[in-house]
């Protein structure tokens, strides 16, 4: 697309007229300011932004969004943002998904538009819980979650959505949390990343619900800890953390070991590379139960064609061979024969 | 070859029929849809009104020489007008004991029955459960039998071609409708020219095309000189409407319709599917016609596919779907959000032998129900219903129609009797064919209280039109960003609303929209008396088994009339008028009463239904004989 | 204390009142469902009848103050028996302005109208909407108007306790339910015995029942101390079948009804779900009653569940789903594999208001003829309905024994209305409750024509009982090793089969099946007239309301007789009979007209529907006025 | 389960009286001679299985079985089987699915069964494409593959069953060849592992369609190629392939490289480890296109508690803790309060 000249857009051209109706303290809030502050930076017009959703109190974005939008049904957004893409490649579509519509219900359909790598930008709101429905254990729930529908604890071994999107090869795969009050704050970057990236960019934002699963993430969020349980991944960098960066994660053999930046050199700790898919799965099982930082930042990226595109230019390619197809050449299409008067 | 020619050289009997039903059985393997359908092009071409019926296994391939893997291609071809493929057949040609059991029953007595004699040994007579040789005993007596060797024949005739054994003995399909072309004097040409088509450009095997044009020809010859026959059969042209035809089957034509309706409105068709019998064949005809700017996707699932079509739909393209039973079951609460968003959609149901995975390659007409009332809570949407392989074209270009004019999908039925059947297509003219008008929202539209000065300055996307239809507004249009969605909408805004007075206003306009269909509907047409004794209604597929059997009631002088609908939600405005000129009112379905469910409840009228749910059409004599029984009552 | 005592210590006018609406309304946060609750425990405990309707906002928390974030509890209570919550409001009481704003036009003139001043400032004003204090000008001089700074004298009163402003502030709502308590004279000890349990026994947290039990008791005293009210009002015992009683929500009670149903089998009850509004208590309450032979599973979506809910009913378990609309939409293909599967699976359909996603915390009964024509092909499920919450308990039971009895899925219909609404439940006696007997298969049933000798040598898993019910022989039984699926069976042996005729046997044999359970329904109870003027016709969750209409328009002396079902899918044999003996045929339904489809088409008569859709139940008072129209028509 | 005297089965025994119904010369057949030949050796009793499949070629499998059998609807047969499973815990539950039942429509529950580690083995016919409804491309065709629905190539990318196996966390994942006329046939030994494990057992079978995708797997079937293009895992030991044994996979940091024995001694090779789910993963990417040989054989296997037992033990300890429910008790579960006659 060419960069014509653009309206100078504010955070504020892409607020709606619709109250914000989530709760007081809930970590949606963050991600729309944010997502209202990053889409002025980018270039693009207002009117080719189609914010797709599906249900959940995260699906409820697209109404807060100045933008064309849809408000689909549970679990479908993928499909439905499919389709919009399809129709229009020229479009900027954006995915708002949460950890049950986008891993319960819709886990299929997510995985496909992922690997068909429909150029589309997807946020999934990982709160671990199901906020809409008042707070049932999600995929992505912990073992043992008590919830409304767990009350003895969840038995269900949850899902890792950054494995998730590795396992099904994603070609953008990202995690960041929705406030940061410990270090860097880098969920704007990460959307600048996503929506820079051509092909489908899943993005896992840690969440907070503050009213079912409140301080679920905090470990990754306060100011106490979170420079102790996150490292941030940078292409080519070294990893380095804690409140110091006195620690670093290393690579012994395929498995990776916290090390103190004491003992050992930085150079000899693992470098981040974004073009390998099993490093980033690597990375994707780190956890901080297990005394694991957690990767905040852009696990895996790499370029492959986008569905849109070669869809597209099938029908050129088509029209170019075949001469473009019209009404009467339809109808007379197979072999024909022809009855007197 | 002049074949017509090189028949006149020798002296048969000539009879001239005024139609005539052929059924071609064997193994799957036997190439029996081929054959079949090159005898329908060829009768088609030279003149004849044609009807066929496909009926082939469920498996892939099940074992050869079973009951259940056998492959049977029925084609009805006459000098008259004709609606069905016949309900008794006038000759079988089996291709192997299998086929000859499973068939032997609708062949007609006095029937001509040919078989392949060297397909009679043992293992295929075990297989197909003979305890002796049908073609030894008394079993057969009624007919006119005639066993030819035709393994063998085709394969001394084909030998010095030095083609493996496999593709000769392929070649007997070719070798058989050989003798046939010559029972009934017709023409090799086109299906010479077909052959070579097929293998020697589409598929780069010249030499194959040579094999079985051989075969072909050599089959004929067999005919001409071993005296075998008695005599030929001739049946002449028919008096059809005069123009440009084609062979067309239902799928086909409603790909065409489809692409066609899109042509109309200049726009791209994007369609959304997910593999299922009997529909599959629209996603393959579709993918094929790229360059009239069709986009195919192949979605994960059915779900999937209806909801990227919302997608599309929402983007502004002509967005389709089609599934069959199972995959329509699947796509309701999709649908309730076309309905919701009131986005054009049109579905596409080819339905099914059911319930559950059922019969999938049998055909019925029982999910008329389900288009009308299958979805949670107040959910109108429009449904149509194709009548024939050709109207399938039309109808798909009506569901289009009808969707935008209406922003609210479209359910568009057909079965797998028309899908897979085929039929002479009379090609309809271009320049006849009215544009369908799209006018996609580039303005506000409406005026804000909250603001300022005068004149519009908000976009309003549930405003609605005359036809309660609302504006269609699509991503990249400057400043009419909004958003739609499954909750409840406010009036014109489009805005979430849980106002009980606005939800009851918003489920009567949904309502009253799908019933505005109403003036779109052409004054219902009658097929004979237009009051009588009984009004015959009927939908779908079973149009032709329905139009015959009204036809042979009309020469028995019974005072019927018949309507066929192509409108099922809403109904013709003028059906009831109609309804009430008769004493009976009789319903045909496929299914065990569905149709006949909806005319009692909207007329009041003590409909009688005729129901059948065998995965099979209605034939035209049981219909007679059901529908005499009732206006004898 | 002795609460009785002390209101006796000074002297006020005592009204005695029949019954009293009284309507608690407020912010989200502000507990008014606890404190409506609370006062219905009382009511029911002290002997009235009860009828209660909460009303709460689809966001979990909307924006304090707002117009959406209002949260509303009504409850009727009486000392004759009652049906419904009330149509009109006695006693409002309203937290704040939009509370205000959102109920007042419910309130009687001259009504009590009891505010919580303090929240009247101009913040709140505004978020309501308010240009100016209503209570400040003449807006509600209609009403008897109470205006009482209930936050401040709450906090005074508090203040000494210590305890954070957070959780003073939370306190406020006893604080009002003690004042209404005072105003109607009621105990305070069930509500204190609730606080401690709730807050000191489960919570672990005494500070905070002690907190809130001042507050309560805080209110009573302001009440009696403060001469603002002229007088108390008193709602005698009502006279109610003796026994023991307990308060019932919907959901609850069906999800007792299951469990009970699971132990009359003596089986493991096996819950397959998956969450959504407002079928998701029905998974909570299960889940928590683990030590009944309960497993629930959560399952990743709505196919997973109906499906899960096949597999544990294949092995022999009682097999369960729940969902509302969206969710059974998408259930629709499974369900099919259960009918063709011939499996027991109940399928619990919590209705609530659509299209599409709809109003999802509103109620509505648009889903009748989904459930009873919303999948592919012929595939007939029974289907029953609940009437009111305790009734969700019998209807379960009785789905359970049906599904078992004919081996087949049924559908129960309960609705938002009647599964979040509470009533008091007369227990029933466990002894009268009838086993449900369960005999698997666990022999040869059939003799096989290529087996030598004489006896049972196969297991038929498609033979039919005199019910038409197939056997049910689970896995982990030697030699029954049979497979099931969705493709047609063969009759008797279960095979799959193609044949057109044996289709036709199993699809009639199904719908027999569902058509016999006629004979399990019982005889149709009318309430008023046996003939007359007009049959009221209704089905499920509005019953109380027809049940009240009834009753006034027997009174006076309208010539109606009411029905009101439990079995749609059969009906009940004698409804025809019934239906002839009234002038008109008046069938009141939440939606646009689904049971009435049924009925005309059934019975042919020209039935009228009173019809509403606006998320919310029937008034009395407009069934009433809409069926007095009818009859003077 | 205590291993009481048990009838000596054959595999004869698991046949039924049904007509096998797949076209001559599909690979189908070969895994169900194999699934009848395993049976017999595992000691179970031949009434406690149950074979569930959904709907395509691969699932008309359960017809052909003399067990208990559902065959179910398109997709759903991970949702029956966990059901069958949840509801009795001691059957022996076996699915059968296809590429496009397993992994397009059914990708979901396929996923959330494997993360659930329920107790049942999976089998997944792979043949890169839709037999049943004739020809259409699958999520396992590769890119390009000219199909019925396809006339111009796919534009998919493919998924990898094993990868997404392992992005979900499956605990044993393994890949074998319908029929092996170069190498070992290690299709038994698999499916016996698969039979072993306790809890999810996910196996990817190459299986050639004859009629729509015939030679698909020819690469890892036939004797000319077949020890070119495979690779045998075993646990602990290195990995070496070849027809004569002389090449290796090495590691280097996180990528994998095919080396000459001549060149790199054995003991410098990967050696395999079937509790590195990372490890598994990067052997997953492995394909013979990129020279590299597709490991054959147990790519992953870890002990996690299984859902049914998780289930079931609920239950029981609820029933220990609160007594055992019964009728006069639940009806009388709440706050209640007596009317007088
Ligand atoms: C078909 C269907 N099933 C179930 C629901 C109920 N439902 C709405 S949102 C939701 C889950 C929400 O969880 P999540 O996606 O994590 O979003 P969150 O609310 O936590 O942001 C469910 C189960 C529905 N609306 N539709
Ligand atoms: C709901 C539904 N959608 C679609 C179908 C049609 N269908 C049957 S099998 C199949 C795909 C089969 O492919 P695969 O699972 O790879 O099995 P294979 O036949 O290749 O063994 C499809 C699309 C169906 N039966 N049901
Ligand atoms: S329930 Fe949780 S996720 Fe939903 S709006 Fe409230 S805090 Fe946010
Ligand atoms: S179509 Fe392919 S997979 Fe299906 S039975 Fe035939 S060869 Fe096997
Ligand atoms: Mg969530
Ligand atoms: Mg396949």
């Amino acid at each position: 697309m060419t960069q014509i000249e653009l309206p100078k857009y504010t955070a504020k051209d892409f607020a709606t007229d619709q109250e914000v109706r989530w709760c007081p303290g809930c970590g949606d809030y963050a991600i729309l300011a944010a997502v209202r502050k990053v889409l002025p930076d980018l270039n693009h017009r207002k009117e080719n932004y189609v914010f797709v959703s599906g249900i959940g109190c995260s699906s409820r974005f697209p109404y807060y969004m100045g933008t064309y939008g849809i408000h689909g049904i549970h679990g479908r957004a993928p499909a439905v943002a499919t389709g919009v893409k399809a129709a229009n490649p020229e479009l900027d579509v954006w995915l708002v998904t949460g950890d049950g519509d986008g891993l319960s219900i819709g886990g299929n359909h997510l995985m496909h538009m992922l690997r068909r790598n429909v150029n589309i930008k997807v946020l999934l709101f990982n709160n671990r819980i199901y906020g809409l429905t008042k707070g049932q254990y999600s995929p992505t729930s912990l073992e043992g979650h008590r919830t409304k529908s767990t009350p003895m604890g969840s038995i269900d071994h949850p899902i890792h959505p950054i494995s998730f999107a590795l396992g099904v090869e994603a070609t953008f795969v990202a995690r960041c949390t929705d406030v940061n009050k410990g270090g860097l704050n880098i969920l704007g970057d990460v959307l600048k990343a996503a929506a820079n990236h051509r092909g489908s960019a899943f993005v896992e934002i840690y969440q907070d619900c503050n009213v079912f699963n409140h301080q679920a993430f905090f470990y990754a969020t306060e100011k106490d800890t979170a420079r102790e349980t996150t490292v941030l991944l940078e292409h080519g960098k070294p990893l380095v953390f804690g409140a110091n960066r006195d620690k670093g994660v290393r690579l012994n053999s395929t498995r990776l070991e916290v090390v103190s930046l004491d003992k050992v050199k930085e150079d000899d700790l693992l470098f981040h590379d974004e073009t390998d898919p099993a490093l980033a799965f690597l990375l994707s099982r780190m956890s901080h139960t297990q005394g694991m930082p957690e990767p905040v930042g852009v696990f895996h990226r790499i370029h492959k064609p986008c569905y849109e595109d070669m869809l597209t230019a099938q029908m050129n390619k088509a029209i170019e061979q075949r001469g473009e197809g019209n009404l009467e050449k339809l109808i007379h299409s197979g072999s024909t024969w022809t009855v007197g008067e | 070859m002049n074949t017509s020619a090189t028949a006149a050289n020798r002296q048969f009997a000539t009879e001239t029929l005024e139609s005539a039903v052929i059924r071609f059985c064997g193994d799957s393997g036997d190439g029996m849809q081929l054959t079949g359908g090159e005898f329908t092009t060829t009768s088609a071409v030279y003149g004849n009104d044609v009807a066929t019926f496909p009926d082939f296994p469920a498996e892939i391939r099940a074992p050869a020489g079973t009951l259940p893997g056998v492959s049977g291609f029925q084609v009805n071809f006459a000098s008259t007008e004709i609606y069905t493929p016949g309900d008794k057949v006038d000759v079988l040609v089996a291709m192997n004991p299998a086929g000859l059991k499973t068939n032997i029953a609708d062949l007609k007595g006095g029937g001509i029955l040919i078989v392949n004699e060297d397909a009679f040994n043992n293992n295929n007579l075990k297989k197909a459960g003979y305890a002796s040789n049908p073609l030894e005993d008394e079993s057969l007596k009624e007919f006119r039998l005639f066993k030819i060797p035709i393994s063998r024949l085709c394969e001394e005739s084909l030998a010095e071609t030095g083609m493996g054994a496999k593709a000769i003995g392929r070649a007997k399909n070719m070798y058989t409708l050989g003798i046939v072309y010559w029972l009934f004097d017709r023409s090799l040409e086109p299906t010479i020219k077909h052959l070579t088509d097929l293998f020697a450009k589409k598929k780069n095997q010249p030499e194959l095309a040579e094999l079985n044009i051989k075969a072909l020809k050599a089959g004929y010859y067999m005919g001409e000189t071993a005296e075998m026959f008695q005599s030929r059969y001739v049946v002449p042209k028919a008096k059809l409407a005069p123009g440009k035809y084609r062979q067309i089957s239902g799928n086909e034509a409603t790909a065409l319709g489809l692409i066609a309706g899109a042509r109309l409105a200049n726009k791209t068709l994007t369609y959304a599917g997910y593999p299922i019998t009997p529909a599959s064949d629209i996603l393959h005809f579709l993918s094929a016609y790229k360059n009239y700017h069709v986009k195919t996707l192949q979605m994960e699932d059915e779900i999937a596919a209806i909801c990227a079509a919302i997608g599309a739909s929402f983007t502004g393209d002509i967005a389709i779907t089609a599934s069959s039973g199972p995959g329509i079951a699947l796509k309701g609460e999709g649908i309730g959000l076309a309905v919701m968003t009131e986005l054009p959609v049109v579905i596409v149901n080819v339905q099914r032998g059911g319930p559950s995975t059922g019969l999938p390659t049998k055909t019925e007409q029982a999910d008329l129900l389900q288009a009308v009332y299958g979805r949670n809570s107040e959910c109108p949407c429009i449904v149509i219903a194709a009548r024939s392989p050709g109207d399938c074209f039309d109808a798909a270009v009506e569901a289009i129609r009808l969707a935008i004019k209406y922003m609210t999908p479209v359910m568009l039925l057909t079965d797998g009797y028309i899908a897979n059947g085929a039929e002479p297509w009379l090609l309809p003219q271009v320049g006849a064919m009215k544009p369908i008008e799209i006018k996609h929202a580039t303005e506000f539209n409406g005026h804000s209280d909250d603001a300022d000065g005068e004149g519009n300055n908000v976009y309003l996307p549930y405003l609605r039109n005359e036809n309660l239809a609302r504006p269609w507004a699509i991503p990249g249009t400057p400043k009419l960003e909004h958003r739609v969605g499954g909750l409840e909408k406010a009036e014109n805004t489009g805005n979430v609303s849980y106002d009980p007075r606005n939800h009851q206003r918003m489920v009567d306009l949904r309502q009253a929209k799908v019933e505005k269909v109403a003036q779109d509907i052409p004054p219902t047409e009658i097929q004979g008396e237009s009051s009588g004794d009984a009004l015959i209604i009927g939908w779908g597929g079973t149009y032709g088994a329905i139009h015959a059997a009204t036809e042979r009631l009309l020469k028995r002088q019974q005072k019927v009339g018949t309507v066929h609908l192509r409108h099922i939600n809403p109904l013709p405005p003028d059906l009831g008028d109609i309804i009430k000129r008769f004493k009976h009112i009789i319903v045909p379905e496929l299914n065990k009463g569905q149709l006949i469910r909806i005319i009692r409840d909207h007329f009041l009228v003590d409909a009688v239904g005729i129901n059948k749910v065998q995965g099979k059409p209605f034939l035209v004599s049981e219909l007679v004989a059901e529908i005499e029984g009732i206006i004898a009552r």
